[in-house]
């Protein structure tokens, strides 16, 4: 056996597996973040699908990736740029390749560029064949029929299946690459097949062994890498994507209020996983609905919210246009509601499976009439599961309904998520009035304090009323056009959320507390962000970032801290929307730096940006 | 559903609010009888809950002393399958009208009576908007003018009772605002069905369609322009009795009994036949009013809780919190 | 026969009849209206109806009014407070009393002072005859019996008609009380009843006259009013109300484009009478389509703009929120639709009869992703003709959609309209193309200089392609997820309409050209503004006014006249947007002067606004 | 409308771009069909105008070469409404999936059938969401374990042909994705209907339900399992004929011929009768294909234009803009 190169300790790394979408490469990707996580990495990732259901095989539009970042240390991003390509085809490489840097590790398939995988994936000639990828360590390894080789004995193993193994050597070889136990995998192939079909899960098991065995021995590599591992407070892990985190967040939040979770949802991109992962909890009290259409969703979201259920929604753009009607009910009814906007670039249908940060001036007035409601965002997929339940403790707080603007990325990609203990999740439990009050019930009596009407629920003696979606006298709630009246309850209305700020957090500033420039930005783009300002002010530069997880209300002390720093930067993946806001609000030079291309921030744009805005005041 | 039973009166069920109806619309009578019927349930005034859209029937919720919620246009039976999957117990009621259930929220109604979630619908047909002030609605016969088809509609109306057959209803049944008692039974019955039940209510809009059903409801054309069905018996109208309707090609044909035809002929009513039921939605003169169609299928949101049920049977009890945040592959940091 | 009072002759006057739903004051109003236009005084008015269709009679929410302003001088109000009121019960007066100066005229038919009367108005004494009115003139008449009197022997007349020529009788008299001629409304009764109902004619005709005659011989007024005659320019004149103009503006349209007009709606309150002045115009080729709803009514007018036609579509706020899908697939597909929103009080059903300008915001920004748009906005009835032309005019140019932002106040108030000659109106045909160039077509091959894609109409030859939702590769139209094609999609939609800033008039300023204050304004509240801003300026103030009707993209030199002035006060009947897009666009401080009410401003509220930031400033 | 006349083949009607359903879809095989039947019309290319909602079938319209239009989720026949009644000329036809036309789209499918616009929905019924990946859609059977119902659906599905004759459609027929004649001789006729015409297409979705109209569709079952209906004829199938349809209480069973029922039992199918294509659209073995029910009735757009006509012979020509400004009372100032 050949003696193993030299293993090198690094910080990080950045690797992208990219095949057709037949050739598993979201599954190889998931395997390593797992064989990653339970190494001690810190990793985030990031899927990328074929917009067809099934492209037509070996072409551009059938590739699917998936890119991690693995590092030792609190990573927010899946990495600007891969430093190890794996590319199972001649598609994946062309499509990839944009986007390595040069002196990247490129891992390809052979046996995969032939004459007609060349063609559909649009080369002329084979590119690892002229010089076109000189600027890169090109290893060439015929993945196929090594696998192949690897393969053939296992008994009863249906032929159609042998290929169908070959990432699993990819990954093997991977592993042993970046020196990462093949255990959490095997494991997994056991607990997947195993018992239902014994022969694939040894074909798999010996493709993934024979991946790291040859790095072993075919001495194609000048070096191994260790990532060092992260450090992280003591507690259960586990990987986590944002609609998973969202599903659990109101699974959790419906236990402690002690209600039924009622989720209303029509099929969309990205955000129908949420009720993928909902509908199978039928034994936590959770009635999923899938409805003929956004409309119904959220009307029937709207009723339950009104009998006492826990009620939910999500959808994606296009979706929320058609419950924004039901939704200014709910606005309207003072009823809570959450409703959860996994955004994607539109307008219109636009790319469905890409990300955008579009619709956040739509969720502050993308309802007729003067229509406030409450608006968080998570900046994480696995502070979509801490953002859920915070949604239902506001809305339960003002009766009011809640936007939860997650996205596309947010959505798909994962990270470690340290599991919490159910004890210590707040306590959501309701008051909900028992009976009449000096014989009479005021379905519309604020509560002095929060604003909020009571919640009186449908069943409760004594407590008949009517609501509606028509303007209402105060207190009572009986049907009124006074002119007085209508002035009074849009002012509440506005009132009770923006009395919100008294029970949200404080926003954070990273890095100084005064300064030149503050980088101010929501949702999934954290990331990117807080990695810039990181590399900027490790240069010294007067820097800090502020992330918004409250947009409506702001939190309390948002305007002081803009007022503290010289310029204000706000990276967007829209036209400058939140800009927009703090410039109205604030009346402050906010500027944006607007990306709207279906893809996340690089930290280098970001980065790039703060370096010009320096520049500029050089 | 087992409800608590009590002894109540009309005048329980109306609110102390104004009733803001013209003078002589139709829906003062349909407001009266669900009254008297909700206090003939025997149920507490806290277990019914009136949704509603919006039209001037739409405002039906105001007026009762229950729970009510007056939402928006065409969705009402959205915003009551919420409520019913919310909470079963409640018996749960919509109240929309021919522009408001069938134009704007047909397909709610399509999709709600296709799952046989348990609301009850009545449908107050006018044959117009009221609430806009008189354009076309689609039960608007063709031809006729309004502000919004001056020189008469070119539209076909739709036929609100064979739209529900063909949906999937599992209680179909029309009756007529100013029929008091017929009004009231099959509201009645509607109530008791366990499932979706629809009540096409033929109503009288005195401004902008005044009359639109009176070629079939004045006293002195009933009898002969009216058939009421009743389950197990013959289709006989007239005066006498001397009618009936006969059923051939699977089309019901109205004969006057004697040499050609006698009561032998006559065609029995079976509310279980939805083909039946089907040809008999069809027939415009006589008019059938009564239950249409009637069959007991699992009702939605039993079978939803019946799952919840057997999933808890099936993973040995409700859910945990932490089982549910350690599914999936989990690694500990000492 | 006693001698007439004198006549004194008056620059303006406020009259506002008030009755019963059923008695005919709508009528009445715009009978009154129409003697005066034809006598050549300036006219504004104000209907309001109650919510009902026929609210319980003599009920509070059972009033119906009409209140009219008339001049000798170009008037934008209705005025603020009626000088006098004619009430024909109980109920009319309760409801009209708190907008009424001390001092004014009141007309009473005290017939209807019954004790039911009184009750059902809440009277718990009959206010003729306390000293409840007595800051007021009251002219006590028994109105009915009087009318009786004068009717009772016209022959054929159903004894149910008699009482229902009432209100013909307060009209007569209200006319020899400022000097009108009866003459308009006895022509309009014979146009109205002549053939078809000879006794209903006789009797009304008898009751005017009665009334005129009533008020000669009584000696119940002190003195008679005359209106001095206003100044218009040359020309024939009409009455009209915005949302007759709104229609007659898209019928002169589609007639100067040669195109079918195509209207789809659904039924709303305020926006249906457009959809029932153009259904009778089927001889314009005027395709209207009463759609299931407003999603249907918005996706035929998208198809039929594919198909060529001048595609338009009218509703309120609840209808937009159903619209916005198909309405972002026009932005996306680049085809032009006049989408007018006849705004109404929200949010949610809100306050269907009532005025508001709350979905201004909604216009800008109720779509999911980057969707810019066309956005206009009348602001006096009249001006919805030739706006309604300048929304064709621009979507045409720009390939794009356009909303048209009206209100419940422009769309049932009406002003003297001078009638245009159809030869003057601009020309609007468009250049479809005839064939492919080079062998082929480009659909989204821009115009340089208008950046609009050609409009190529199916049953064309050689012209067969394919657009939708997606996002697109640019000129070939293809699909394309490309984030470079989406990038510079994104920017040609939002450019395309900015340069529309070349094509449209720059603001005008009323008054000094730069100074202390400028009041901005859009939409309806014109009136009740320059009124405002015209007595401050008589004071010596330096107060400007500018009122925006294009409000996407913004006139090119607004920026520049916001930094004239000292301070920016911008009213609105919303609680603050325009106020909120100028902060945000041009960071001035702009500050707002928010009225939700349901209610139109009054020009002392806006005056006492002014003079309060003098006051601040001094 | 009097279509001009060209000779063109299928490769005329096929776009240049990549078709990008997954291998095996069923979808292929109606592309190929339609394109085959667009050819045989003789109707020039510029004519056809293909309006399509969102989902895997939507994206029919950008693979063949005539005007089309891509548009949003469930509304395409509102889109279609508004260009055939915009340009009347124009061939106009919608394609649709179970979930774009029957869930999220019913509504509009309901009332432009009711409404009788001359347009042809070719509704791709897959019973399954396609391009979302796999949930439940309104054609799903109950019991069936979907990513939104992993214990099984709770919902009885919807019967879109019921459904359609309910709605007042004038045409309406069943086709099968792999029945290649039948499938082009169907839209052969649908096209040259005047009115609305719906077609439901059986088709198979590799992905996530394969299979599921295989009882029915596969070579070796189809004799037993589908019925051919056929103006005119006797409802038979079977191998050789042998079973047939009689028609008994306003409802078909299948019978086999023999010494109790013999072909002249055997119901013949009547397309004309609105009830007794009701009770077929009931029966699911045999699963019957063809036109179920065809008649005629004016257009809705024919019937628009004919008012235009109407209202301008009757005002004495086409209205001037002069004329409508100066309606109503008007004065001079001179
Ligand atoms: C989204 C929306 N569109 C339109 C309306 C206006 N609207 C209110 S009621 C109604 C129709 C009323 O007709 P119907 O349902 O027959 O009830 P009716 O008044 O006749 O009882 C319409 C179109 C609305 N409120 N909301
Ligand atoms: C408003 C809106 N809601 C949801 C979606 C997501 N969506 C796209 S296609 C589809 C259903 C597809 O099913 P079907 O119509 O049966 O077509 P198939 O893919 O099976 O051909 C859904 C829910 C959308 N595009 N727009
Ligand atoms: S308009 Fe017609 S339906 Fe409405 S309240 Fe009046 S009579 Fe009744
Ligand atoms: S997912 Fe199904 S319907 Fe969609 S393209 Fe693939 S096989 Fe066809
Ligand atoms: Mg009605
Ligand atoms: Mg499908």
């Amino acid at each position: 056996m050949a003696k193993s190169p030299e293993i090198q300790e690094v910080h990080r790394v950045v690797i992208r597996f990219a095949g057709d979408s037949g050739d598993g490469m979201q599954l190889t990707g998931s395997q390593f973040s797992l064989a990653s996580v339970v190494a001690r990495k810190d990793i985030s990732t990031l899927p990328e699908f074929p917009a067809e259901i099934r492209a037509p095989a070996g072409t551009l539009g059938g590739v699917s990736a998936f890119q991690i970042q693995v590092a030792d240390q609190d990573i927010l991003t899946p990495g600007d740029q891969p430093d190890v390509l794996v590319a199972m085809n001649p598609a994946s490489l062309k499509v990839s390749l944009p986007e390595l840097p040069r002196g990247a590790l490129i891992i390809v398939n052979t046996d995969a560029f032939t004459t007609a995988n060349l063609k559909k994936a649009g080369y002329e000639r084979n590119p690892l064949e002229d010089d076109s990828l000189k600027d890169y360590q090109v290893i060439p390894v015929p993945i196929t029929r090594l696998n192949r080789d690897a393969v053939k004995d296992v008994e009863g193993l249906d032929s159609k299946f042998v290929d169908r193994t070959k990432n699993f050597f990819a990954l093997g070889l991977v592993y042993w690459l970046f020196d990462l136990p093949l255990e959490p995998t095997v494991e997994w192939i056991e607990k997947k097949f195993g018992r239902r079909n014994p022969a694939v899960a040894e074909a798999n098991r010996r493709a993934l062994q024979a991946g790291y065995h040859f790095g072993e021995t075919a001495e194609l590599f000048q070096r191994r890498y260790r990532i060092r591992k992260a450090h992280f407070p003591p507690g259960t892990y586990r990987r986590i994507t944002g609609n998973e985190a969202v599903a659990m967040g109101l699974v959790a939040a419906a236990r402690k209020a002690g209600k039924t979770l009622f989720y209303g949802a029509y099929p969309i991109t990205p955000a129908s996983d949420i009720l993928h992962h909902l509908a199978p909890l039928r034994h936590f009290d959770v009635v999923t609905f899938q409805a003929e259409d956004e409309i119904a969703a959220m009307g029937a979201a709207v009723g339950a919210a009104f009998a006492g259920a826990l009620a939910a929604v999500g959808t994606s753009g296009p979706g929320m246009l058609l419950k924004a009607e039901a939704l200014n009910l709910a606005v309207m009814a003072e009823l809570p509601v959450v409703v959860i906007d996994v955004q994607r670039a539109g307008p219109s249908t636009g790319m469905p499976t890409k990300v955008e940060q579009g619709d956040l001036l739509m969720a502050f007035y993308g309802r007729n009439g003067e229509s406030p409601l409450i608006i968080v965002a998570p900046a994480t997929p696995a502070e979509c599961f801490d953002m859920a339940i915070e949604a239902v403790r506001l809305a339960f707080r003002a009766m009011a309904p809640v936007i939860y603007l997650s996205d596309g990325f947010l959505a798909n990609s994962s990270e470690p998520w340290r599991i919490p203990d159910p004890e210590d999740l707040p306590s959501l439990t309701v008051d909900h009035p028992t009976g009449p009050q000096n014989g009479r019930f005021l379905p519309f009596l604020r509560d002095p304090e929060t604003l909020a009407r009571p919640w009186a629920l449908p069943g409760t003696p004594g407590l008949e009323h009517r609501i509606g979606g028509l303007e209402k006298e105060p207190e009572t709630g009986n049907v009124s056009y006074d002119p007085q009246h209508h002035w009074r309850m849009v002012q509440e209305r506005a009132e009770k959320i923006a009395r919100l700020a008294e029970v949200i957090p404080e926003v954070d500033v990273y890095g100084p507390e005064e300064g030149d420039l503050l980088l101010v930005g929501w949702g999934s783009t954290y990331g990117a962000i807080r990695e810039a300002v990181r590399q900027a002010q490790d240069e010294g530069k007067s820097v800090a970032h502020v992330h918004l997880r409250y947009l409506n209300p702001f939190p309390r002390n948002l305007e002081e801290v803009l007022r503290r720093y010289r310029g204000i930067l706000v990276p967007e993946l829209n036209m400058g929307q939140l800009a927009q806001l703090l410039r109205a609000r604030f009346l402050v030079e906010a500027q944006s730096l607007p990306k709207v291309q279906g893809r996340p921030f690089k930290v280098q744009e970001i980065k790039a940006a703060i370096d010009d805005w320096f520049r500029q005041r050089a | 559903m087992a409800m608590p039973t009590v002894t109540l009166t009309r005048k329980d069920f109306a609110s102390d609010q104004t009733v803001r109806w013209c003078p002589g619309c139709g829906d003062y009578a349909i407001l009266a009888t669900v009254q008297k019927t909700f206090a003939r349930f025997g149920w507490p005034r806290e277990k019914f809950v009136i949704i509603s859209g919006i039209g001037c029937s739409s405002r039906f919720p105001y007026y009762m002393n229950v729970y009510g919620f007056h939402t928006i246009h065409g969705r009402a039976p959205t915003v009551a399958t919420g409520v019913k999957l919310a909470n079963p117990d409640l018996s749960v009621w919509v109240v929309t009208g021919d522009g408001d259930g069938l134009s704007i929220g047909g397909n709610h109604l399509l999709h709600a009576a296709r799952r046989n979630i348990d609301i009850n619908v009545l449908l107050f047909n006018n044959a117009i908007y009221g609430l806009t002030k008189g354009q076309l609605s689609p039960t608007s016969p063709e031809g006729m003018r309004t502000k919004s088809s001056p020189y008469g509609s070119v539209e076909p109306p739709v036929n609100p009772i064979a739209l529900m057959l063909a949906s999937g209803a599992t209680f179909v049944a029309r009756t007529v605002d100013v029929f008091q008692s017929h009004i009231g039974d099959t509201l009645y019955q509607a109530g008791m069905h366990k499932g979706f039940a629809f009540i096409e209510i033929l109503q009288n809009c005195v401004i902008f369609n005044h009359g639109m059903w009176f070629p079939y409801t004045e006293r002195e054309r009933r009898h002969d322009h009216i058939v009421y069905l009743e389950a197990g018996k013959p289709m006989l109208f007239g005066k006498n009795h001397e009618r009936g309707l006969v059923f051939r090609d699977g089309h019901f044909y109205p004969v006057v009994l004697g040499e050609e035809y006698t009561e032998a002929d006559v065609a029995v009513h079976d509310p279980s036949s939805l083909t039946q039921a089907f040809a008999l939605a069809q027939l415009r003169d006589p008019l059938p009013v009564g239950v249409f169609y009637q069959v007991r299928h699992p009702a939605y949101e039993e079978a939803m809780y019946h799952q919840i049920e057997e999933v808890k049977k099936q993973k040995g009890g409700p859910g945990h919190l932490s089982d549910l945040f350690h599914s999936g592959d989990t690694w500990v940091v000492a």
